[in-house]
């Protein structure tokens, strides 16, 4: 199977966003695949590299990074979530660690595409 | 007799209309996939219902305008809109942007259940 | 000039979540304010608000939030205070403590 | 390997406030499955929580959420199952649809 | 008889434990009080009681720890903790990092409403 | 009377934190004092310019450094919220918008020294 998966809150508003990484490992080491991530909204922020620089917290940001290159999928930033967010070019940040900007057209696709949407 | 295609999308709405300031979030949403030529079948939980209440002045609270979008969305593709009866009976219905049917929690879990894709926001 | 009340709290309920209401509620005591704002106003328009459990508080909705939000303050008994930014400032000084619930 | 079930609809309750699993409520029925992860794992401990709302679903707990929140999984009756995260993906497989709370 | 002073601060906590993710905002205002000497009741309502329990395993969910500071605060300053009974009840008290006394909303409201300074998270 | 005023949400996250400056604006015209502002959790991003940068939506750093220049009261931005939220060195961010980064310590003597706390 084929899974899509949502991305909607940073690394230190809740847990959901280990609990989304944890879960794409699971789905490629079970066999199935990962066909993107999409970042919406606060989800954004995994883009930033060291957003979470407190101890014993792990950083998200080069983990995805990781995954996504081992599993060729795309790690999709939300474009207006990001410029709402991000002063300056958001394009720059997102590109630096291996994100990309997409539109909701992008998303739809993908969503469409996947056996399965699932939402962190 | 022909047997209807199922909608494309199914879009669960239930956070409140301003919840991302923007409110935009659902909205553009639901505009791309009527650009795609989606058909569509909206719900809307509790207060997102106010997504659709015509005559707000989110000037006066610093939010952006733009939800009027929600007007043109029959021009782009098939949608049909679906809330609460509680919430709706509240409403001047001459308020609302789009038709809406009003019902119950489980006749929409039925016509959600019924959709190709189903998104919540 | 509003006089202070020295036992009155401010309540900020800025949550259009009822639950959210309900842990207000636990520090609410009869003579306290209580104020709807930000997409808390969206509370005064839930089916099943309800303001018993408040009896004895004044309540107040902000008028900007609730105007942007489409919600027409002609539809509030005379029991909801439409106030302005102003009117709030009179509230914070008329409560010696405030508690806002998000 | 799961079989699929055409008619479920995976339910991710991630809130632990209950207004939030009111709203989740009005799009579940007899056969859906309930999953509570992150702070909503605490709803389970809520002392208002009412497992009846539910009858007819399979209810699980994230078991790391869980634990990392000081929750014994131990205090959970028979109807709650603990899950890992391998078991998430089961369940997303499982179900045609998903709908996160949050 | 001597009247009691009033207790400094009172510290409203009605947030879940890690809803900030590092759940040490409480925590740390509640520490900084006690290294400035000021006596503290802290009111804890609903799933906020969760702060004082022991034994979480806050690594598993990618959390950091740091929950055992409440325990230190009783060497810093006078300090009193509040929850509501029915939350209180459900939980084993040999797993409560420091004393509470399980109490209603209303005896939660006088005390807090006699503390020089309010303040909620 | 001096008032204290925390901001927490984020500039997009509600509607609070336009509600805040408007608050102090009104304690200020109303010939009460702003003993300063504490940006706390996400409210650190209104120190960061041009957040939202949305058609018709204010940016409010500038009309916070604006006040606060004009009242004379300073506008402190909690550190840890902003090393948890900003990579790299957060007090050069801060700085360059006319913030301070603050401790506790000096959040709770704010508090102390004014005769209300107000929470946004």
């Amino acid at each position: 199977m084929n899974i899509f998966i949502i991305v909607s809150t940073s690394p230190w508003g809740s847990t959901l966003g280990l609990t989304a990484l944890r879960f794409a490992e699971q789905v490629v080491s079970g066999g199935d695949a990962v066909n993107g991530i999409f970042f919406h909204e606060d989800g954004v922020y995994h883009a930033q590299a060291g957003s979470t620089n407190e101890a014993g917290v792990a950083d998200l940001t080069s983990a995805w990074h990781h995954l996504a290159v081992s599993q060729d999928f795309p790690l999709l930033v939300c474009q207006a979530s990001a410029r709402r967010r991000f002063p300056g070019d958001s394009q720059v940040l997102a590109d630096l660690n291996g994100f990309s900007e997409a539109g909701l057209a992008q998303f739809l696709e993908h969503c469409a595409a996947a056996d399965r949407v699932v939402k962190f | 007799m022909v047997e209807k295609a199922a909608t494309d999308l199914g879009l669960v709405i239930h956070t409140a209309p301003f919840a991302q300031r923007s409110a935009r979030t659902q909205l553009d949403i639901a505009l791309a996939a009527g650009v795609l030529e989606m058909s569509m079948e909206v719900f809307f939980i509790g207060p997102a219902i106010y997504q659709l209440v015509d005559g707000k002045e989110p000037h006066l609270a610093g939010l952006a305008g733009g939800m009027r979008g929600w007007k043109t969305l029959p021009q782009l593709s098939h949608i049909r809109c679906y809330a609460e009866c509680d919430w709706v009976q509240r409403i001047d219905s001459s308020r609302l942007m789009l038709p809406i049917e009003a019902v119950s929690g489980p006749v929409m879990r039925e016509k959600m259940g019924r959709c190709n894709r189903v998104l919540g926001f | 000039m509003v006089a202070e009340d020295p036992n009155a709290c401010l309540h900020l309920v800025m949550s259009p979540l009822r639950s959210v209401l309900s842990r207000c509620l636990v520090l609410t005591r009869s003579g306290d304010q209580v104020v709807f704002l930000g997409d808390g106003v969206l509370l005064l328009v839930d089916p099943r608000f309800d303001s018993v459990a408040l009896t004895g508080c004044q309540i107040s909705i902000l008028a900007s939030d609730a105007r942007a939000r489409g919600i027409p303050l002609e539809q509030f008994p005379g029991e909801v205070a439409a106030v302005t930014e102003a009117a709030l400032v009179g509230l914070v000084k008329r409560c010696p403590h405030s508690l806002s619930w998000l």
